[in-house]
């Protein structure tokens, strides 16, 4: 357990007195010195400083320590003064004094001792904040603390959680408490009542509590433990197969972002579009931009690179479908090899003009972590946006080729070019527009991946082989195809991961992939009639 | 039947006693077979029942308005399409549904598209050398070398359809109607027990359409012709048996004469032409 | 006789007589010339020039299936490397226990991953000629059964071009996984010798270079026999109206198959001396890129010519040598620029070129056809 | 990195190639330059290459070794690892350079090793990697395995207290080698086998959702959980991303990374990944003069005031220093000389210690355990008392535990057998 029992008597101290305090506050020198001992000590030392400030009662006290949890608590070398970071990017920081709070402008990253601090120490910081949180009037912040104590609680705070769950109102924050002091009953009493109280529990450390007990010599509270883990285990059967389930699709949902473009341009028109992958890179390119032109706004940005993306990918595509794929009609072969020409020199032209080096594209917050359905079972937000994501796109794109003009003229025209022409379409025109809808959806794709994984010059080519797979396998020219064919893909490829491993899996997806060419040449959902022949 | 109704069967002759014949038997009379033959495309009906022979040696035209079903009828015959329903029998003992493309064409179906078809890229020469019916396997084809005899007798077919003189030029510089000549020389090199020829005089001259009809006329009798036509003219002019279809199935058989006093045919055309 | 027949051509005595000229000539210029002269081909150059050849043979073979049977595989980098790897694994053997940890049959990447005996697929790699048997039956076998299950089913056109791409894809991955005991990453290397010529030694690399010139030439003898012969004609019937062959009694998807296996062979045998030379063979030779840049050669070579993708091999390659060392950055901008202009302005290639001024040769593919192939 | 400077060195490079095949005596010191330019690992071994232009620039401003300058030839093996081989021949034979900086990846030196040794060249390999080689004409200026993995692990183990293990790595030889010692490594230091969990994934693995997951079970079984991480470049940011937000975090499951620097790290949106660790030999938030005038002279020479420092750059650095303190020392560039007088030769290092040339062709290093900070930067928190000598073969796997090099004569041996008392490799013992 990580805190030591001088720690919580302390802790206890403030925990009571804690309103009382909270005005206090010791003199500079004291300030001064306590600093001075938390800069100068070993890290096993540091954690009594920590406590000697904690206990100190000071109201700077935890802005100190929090500086100190985020490495930003320094001491000028020269002065010797105590400060903290505010920005320790390039190679002068910009520091405020810690004991008076005034600003100290730009220093030299050579005058700056960054107080050091590690994991365990922050872990210790953690609790110790979160002991102080669960008085705090905010029920989340009560919450958090109160989950936070799970497998962190020791003997002089073991006692003190009765009256706290006495005093608790909210009752999730009061279950968490519970589960705490049984937790701890459990592992440092052995005691066999509090294993009932954790028996439905889906929460790791309350197994963990419970798989050491089943360890345990004491046969009695072994039984117990095991029969607890024995119904836990059956709740979490239930929710890895949601889990994996959930994995595919959101993998899924990614392969059809990534080829319901080329559904359109490859499906619809019969062009071979190499230089797909490329496009999807230019929209998480796009992402990165907009978020260089919003600084501080990661989230503002990605909404606003949703069109932007779609704009950016789909003029791009219009430039490539009128310098080169137009002037190869009818010849797919060589439209796969000019496209491919044309994604070389947009990998290349971004490794020259932007970098080589991967871009860093921030996840707002309202994307990043993972919405908690219980305690086994929680979703990454992330994906979810992405699958929600992908499920609009496709709803939209079927809404256009269906109910608009333009998805008229396009299956007229693919149906019958010259038939649609000789009715007035303008073939070429649909075909822009059809290329540009299609470039631009890969620019969506783009946004979206930005935010779960590289964005990169290497970016498309990744997903280009993929994104082939998946129209082809759909069918070539159906939507919804290409729809099942991703989804299906993606959980396929997940439930082969686990036995198989992640290349494995793969490799076996390309080969089932291939087999089932050879036995359906056109796809799960074949087009049917003339129009498919030759 | 089983082994034992065979043994039993005092009639049943057993293959190894059967006499050697040539590949498509016709002792029964008709070398092709269609018994109730039923197609279609996502519940479009393009053949319907079809029922149909052709005699040995016979020369029969086919004619329908569009859609009737013809061209696919084709398909069927030649293995491109495989039908719902009904047996398809070359002679008496090939069931061509059990075949596909190859060996129905080594077997001795000639076709003619209805779209002349000819190998672009190389010449009327080579055309006709691949038509011409040899051993089509793989190494018999690498090892293959050009005859005396095989030469004479492609440049025989040359002069028939009258491109001796284009004889070293790619297929892709002839004409259309010269396109289709070529195709129908194609077909005589592959010497063909039954010739099926779609639309063979489409975007020919007066003259040309002559010179088929006798060509045609004279390979009768040799073989069995079965010639799809629009052209009412040409058709009356070869003529001697005339089926036609309509939508998917036969309306009417017979002579020219017969067929076109049939009120039926009648009505079916002056619905499409009036 | 097929095979001879090629050799009364006038082009095949041709690019003969210019093959065996440059052998010669540089052969010469190696052995005797002093080093100091401007005219010495050093060593470093002749073996840049072998693998130059490699390629020109893998394109050669590429040609063939691409030019002739209109089928354009995007996974021609997949035979080479298998033959690549039948004799790395000859060349891993002959190291014996002169591997840094010196044990007798153990290649160093099983011993220092602690593998306990030789998987049983090495077996027999130690004896040259079954390797070299190898070397043939590896793409061979692998080119047949992925053909037949494609063209049986009539995969064709871009269908085919994205499976093969996916083959060789999938291939990558698999010569990535460690457990597969080919090296994984770091692939076969550090070879010693080859049939007991030590590699290292210029007189081996000049052997090297000859055979491959002669394997080349092979290699363009027996492709020119096919194309020339009947069988040539049936595969251009078959790329240009593949139903129309069909109609004549040709078995397509046989002509097909047998085309595609003898082109997965030769380009299995020019991964096998590419191997010595380079002194490495590694799972990124199986990369779609790779297969696809051959494809490149080839066009930018002229397709249906043979000549035109050595042509275009060499051209390439040689383009590749110098930029890189020039300008890096541009090299990839060059690669692109050249498959689009060649595509969109040269669809005929340098040969094509070359021919505006002789009569048109009859084979050319024109765009319309293309479209069907 | 324009095209103007790449022609500019094109050229010059050129030029050179152009006066081919003679070499005098106060010629210039030909340094050949090995690192792609394009391709994959462009982006990785690009700022190596302009790292030893920046040296180089800097030695010669001090009038050079012996009086003669420095003349860089840059070539770009374009990640291609059998054009490696090729380009080193073109230096060592055409070039006739007298020393080679180079290579990244463990395939491109294999590809390499040969055709060094056969020409007899000298090479400076940069980069951490997975040990078991030493070659006669290659210098490793990077980590051996002991010099990152072990101690990294010692930190954890000691230091935080973490009983259970993954071994997450791509799959590749640098991680399985790894790996493999480290297996041995913690069973050795009584870890059971079950608490040990060995993962291999595809370079450019992107989607880590069930691996993590994984982690996070094995995690939750109430000991403390560490990973191991081995994962190569581009797979990194997806993996991270995926811990952060499966709510992984430092505190919970330390991740430490061998592959993971300031560089890479440029790449990702490191808030999530606060706490989480890395072990080298540097970083770049080390408090020594050395080191800051390192980075200044570094961020003038690109003229990026965000340009990092990483690993690799030191271990050129010192790679470089060690190549001209041994050149003086033998007075002459002649390999041979230059083979016996760089052993023991040693030169300051960033971190404020020396390095030192080992016998077996490995430098002495510090093992730094740093912790990722949100501004792109490590922390460093923990670090090995004393310089660790690299070992070129690990005595933690079974093939290579009975071997030493020595290159020191009369031995010059890259791998007796303490217990054949043979040298190993040579063809004519046959060990078995």
């Amino acid at each position: 357990m990580g805190i030591t029992g001088s720690l919580s008597r302390l802790l206890l101290v403030c925990l009571l007195l804690w309103p009382a305090m909270a005005t206090a506050q010791v003199d500079d020198s004291e300030a001064q010195q306590l600093l001075t001992a938390l800069a100068e000590s070993s890290f096993a030392e540091k954690k009594d400083v920590v406590n000697r400030i904690a206990g100190s009662g000071d109201e700077r006290a935890r802005i100190w320590l929090e500086a100190f949890a985020a490495n930003k608590l320094a001491r000028i070398e020269s002065t010797g003064q105590f400060v903290i970071v505010l920005s320790n990017r390039g190679r002068d920081w910009d520091v405020e004094s810690a004991t008076t709070g005034e600003s100290l402008g730009e220093v030299s990253r050579r005058d700056i001792d960054t107080i050091r601090v590690n994991n365990s120490l922050r872990s210790e910081l953690e609790s110790i904040l979160s002991v102080i949180d669960l008085k705090s009037p905010n029920e989340d912040s009560r919450l958090t603390a109160a989950r936070a104590l799970r497998g962190n609680v020791d003997d002089g705070l073991a006692d003190q959680l009765p009256d706290l769950i006495e005093a608790e109102t909210a009752s999730d924050v009061r279950l968490a408490l519970t589960e705490a002091l049984a937790i701890y009953q459990v592992e440092e009493q052995g005691d066999r009542s509090a294993v009932a109280v954790l028996s439905g529990s889906l929460n790791s450390d309350a197994r963990a509590a419970l798989q050491n007990a089943a360890r345990s010599d004491d046969p009695a509270l072994a039984a117990a433990a095991n029969k607890a883990l024995e119904s836990i285990e059956q709740k979490l059967k239930f929710n890895r197969a949601a889990e994996t389930l959930y994995f595919g699709l959101s993998l899924g949902s990614v392969l059809v972002l990534a080829a319901i473009g080329l559904a359109i341009t490859f499906g619809v028109m019969g062009v071979i579009n190499m230089a797909h992958g490329e496009l999807i890179m230019l929209g998480a390119y796009t992402t990165w931009g907009m978020q260089q032109l919003l600084p501080g706004q990661p989230g503002l940005a990605l909404i606003l690179s949703i069109p932007a993306g779609f704009l950016v990918a789909a003029l791009a595509g219009i430039a490539i479908e009128r310098t080169v794929i137009q002037h190869l009609k009818g010849r797919p072969l060589e439209t796969l090899l000019a496209t491919f020409g044309v994604s070389l020199i947009l990998q290349q032209l971004v490794r020259t003009v932007i970098s080589p080096l991967n871009r860093t594209v921030i996840t707002p917050d309202w994307m990043s972590g993972s919405v908690m359905i219980n305690e086994a079972l929680s979703l990454t937000l992330n994906r979810m946006y992405v699958i929600g994501f992908a499920l609009v796109v496709f709803a939209g794109l079927m809404l256009i080729m269906r109910k608009t003009r333009l998805g008229l003229e396009v299956r007229a025209v693919t149906q019958n070019r010259a038939m649609a022409r000789s009715m007035g379409i303008k073939a070429t025109k649909v075909d822009i527009l059809t290329f540009g809808l299609g470039s631009g959806v890969a620019g969506l794709a783009g946004v979206a991946l930005s935010q779960i994984t590289n964005v990169g010059p290497n970016l498309g080519q990744n997903y280009i082989i993929d994104s082939f797979m998946v129209v082809v396998f759909g069918g070539v020219g159906n939507l919804w195809g290409t729809l099942l064919a991703g989804l299906s893909l993606g959980t396929i490829n997940q439930l082969l991961e686990p036995w198989a491993g992640a290349v494995l899996a793969k490799i076996l997806v390309l080969v089932f992939i291939i087999l089932f060419i050879q036995k359906r040449p056109k796809g799960l959902f074949p087009q049917k009639g003339r129009a498919a022949e030759g | 039947m089983s082994i034992f109704e065979q043994l039993t069967d005092r009639d049943h002759v057993f293959e190894f006693l059967a006499p050697v014949q040539s590949p498509v038997d016709v002792r029964h009379g008709p070398i092709l077979y269609l018994e109730d033959v039923s197609v279609s495309f996502d519940g479009f009906k393009a053949i319907n029942n079809l029922n149909l022979t052709i005699d040995d040696g016979e020369l029969r035209c086919i004619i329908g308005p569009n859609g009737a079903g013809k061209t696919t009828m084709m398909d069927i015959i030649t293995g491109k399409t495989r039908p719902d329903t009904g047996s398809v029998w070359f002679g008496s003992r090939h069931n061509l549904l059990t075949m596909n493309e190859p060996d129905i064409a080594t077997l001795g179906i000639g076709r003619k598209f209805q779209k002349p078809t000819v190998f672009e890229a190389l010449t009327v020469f080579e055309n006709l050398e691949l038509a011409m019916a040899a051993d089509k396997r793989i190494f018999p084809t690498l090892t293959a070398i050009m005859k005396a005899e095989y030469r004479d007798r492609i440049d025989e077919v040359l002069e028939l359809i009258g491109l001796k003189d284009l004889r070293d030029r790619p297929a892709g510089i002839l004409s259309h109607g010269q396109k289709q000549w070529l195709e129908i020389g194609m077909l005589l090199m592959q010497k063909p027990r039954l010739l099926l020829v779609d639309e063979p005089v489409a975007g020919m001259t007066e003259q040309e359409m002559e010179r088929t009809a006798e060509l045609l006329t004279s390979l009768a009798g040799k073989q069995s012709v079965v010639v799809v036509e629009h052209d009412m003219g040409f058709v009356r002019s070869i003529a001697r048996q005339v089926t036609v279809l309509h939508q998917g199935s036969v309306l009417a058989e017979g002579t020219m004469d017969q067929v076109s006093n049939d009120p039926e045919v009648i009505k079916v055309y002056l619905g499409e032409d009036a | 006789m097929w095979l001879t027949r090629p050799l009364q051509e006038r082009s095949t005595q041709v690019f003969l007589g210019v093959l065996f000229a440059a052998l010669v000539v540089v052969s010469a210029l190696h052995l005797f010339m002093p080093e100091d002269s401007a005219l010495y081909v050093s060593s470093y150059t002749v073996t840049l020039l072998g693998k130059y050849l490699c390629y020109a043979l893998l394109a050669v073979a590429v040609d063939l299936v691409w030019g002739y049977l209109g089928i354009l595989s995007l996974g021609h980098g997949a035979f080479f490397a298998l033959g690549g790897y039948a004799m790395g694994m000859y060349l891993m053997r002959q190291i014996g226990d002169r591997g840094v940890y010196g044990h007798p049959t153990l290649p160093d990447f099983m011993v220092f991953l602690n593998w306990q005996e030789l998987p049983w697929y090495w077996h027999g790699f130690d004896m040259a000629w079954f390797a070299f048997i190898m070397v043939l039956l590896a793409p061979g076998l692998l080119a047949l059964v992925f053909g037949f299950l494609a063209f049986r089913s009539r995969v064709t056109g871009v269908y085919l071009s994205i499976i093969t791409q996916a083959l060789t894809f999938a291939l990558m991955l698999a010569f990535f996984r460690n457990e597969m005991g080919f090296g994984g990453n770091n692939g076969l290397t550090d070879f010693k010798d080859i049939l007991g010529f030590d590699l290292r030694t210029d007189a081996t690399r000049l052997g090297l270079f000859i055979a491959t010139g002669i394997a080349l030439a092979i290699g363009y003898v027996i492709c020119r026999g096919i194309v020339t012969s009947k069988l040539g004609r049936v595969s251009v019937a078959c790329r240009d109206a593949e139903a129309r062959t069909r109609f004549l009694g040709y078995r397509v998807e046989r002509v097909q198959l047998f085309v595609f296996v003898v082109s997965a062979m030769l380009a299995g045998v020019a991964g096998a001396l590419y191997v010595p030379q380079v002194g490495i063979i590694n799972p990124s030779e199986f990369s779609p890129l790779f297969s696809i840049e051959i494809v490149v050669w080839v066009a930018l070579g002229g397709r249906a010519t043979l000549y035109g993708a050595v042509i275009g091999a060499i051209l390439v390659n040689y383009a590749k040598t110098v930029f890189t060392g020039i300008m890096p950055d541009a090299w990839l901008f060059a690669l692109g620029g050249l498959f689009v202009l060649v595509t969109v302005f040269l669809p005929k290639g340098i040969a094509g070129l070359l021919q505006k001024r002789k009569k048109a040769e009859t084979t050319e593919p024109t765009p319309a056809q293309e479209a069907t192939a | 990195m324009s095209i103007k400077k790449h022609v500019k060195l094109g050229l010059s490079a050129l030029a050179l190639s152009v006066s081919l095949n003679s070499v005098a005596a106060e010629d210039p010191i030909k340094v050949g330059i090995l690192h792609s330019l394009s391709g994959t690992m462009a982006i990785s071994e690009s700022t190596l290459k302009d790292t030893m232009l920046m040296l180089i620039e800097k030695q010669n401003a001090e009038g050079g070794i012996l009086g003669r300058q420095l003349e860089p030839v840059v070539v770009d093996p374009a990640s291609n690892w059998p054009l490696f081989a090729e380009k080193a021949r073109e230096l060592l034979a055409k070039e006739k350079v007298d020393v080679i900086f180079g290579n990244w990846t463990s395939v491109s030196r294999k590809s390499v090793l040969p055709v060094v040794e056969e020409l007899n060249g000298l090479l400076f390999y940069p980069v951490q990697y997975e040990g078991e080689e030493s070659s006669e004409n290659v210098f490793y200026t990077g980590a051996a395995p002991n010099q990152q993995a072990i101690p990294a692990v010692d930190y954890l183990m000691n230091e935080i207290g973490v009983e259970r293990w993954v071994l997450a790595g791509t799959d590749y030889v640098y991680p399985r080698t790894t790996n493999k010692i480290l297996e041995t490594y913690l069973k050795d230091a009584g870890v059971s086998a079950d608490d040990i969990m060995i993962n291999y994934t595809p370079f450019g693995h992107s989607n880590w959702q069930s691996i993590v997951s994984d982690i996070k079970k094995f995690g939750s079984a109430g000991k403390k959980t560490a990973v191991v991480s081995t994962i190569n470049g581009d797979a990194n940011v997806p993996f991270y991303r995926e811990l952060a937000n499966q709510g992984i975090d430092a505190a919970d499951i330390p991740v430490v990374a061998f592959s993971v620097g300031e560089q890479e790290l440029s790449g990702i949106d490191t808030g999530p990944l606060v706490g989480h660790l890395a072990a080298w030999n540097y970083f770049m938030s080390v408090d020594s003069d050395a080191n800051y005038d390192f980075i200044d002279a570094w961020v003038e020479h690109t003229g990026k005031e965000d340009a990092v420092t990483n690993d690799p750059m030191e271990a050129h650095y010192i790679g470089f220093n060690m190549y001209v303190e041994a050149v003086k020392k033998a007075g002459t560039t002649d390999v041979e000389a230059v083979k016996d007088a760089i052993i023991g030769v040693a030169v300051p290092n960033l971190t404020g210690g020396y390095a030192t040339m080992m016998p077996n062709h490995h430098i002495t290093k510090p093992v730094l355990i740093g912790e990722i900070q949100d501004n792109g930067q490590f922390s460093v928190v923990w670090e090995t008392p004393s310089t660790v000598a690299g070992d070129a073969w690990s005595d933690f796997l079974p093939g290579s535990k009975d071997l030493i090099s020595d290159w020191r004569k009369p031995m010059t041996c890259g791998n007796f057998n303490v217990v054949t008392g043979s040298c190993g490799g040579k063809a004519e013992v046959a060990s078995n």
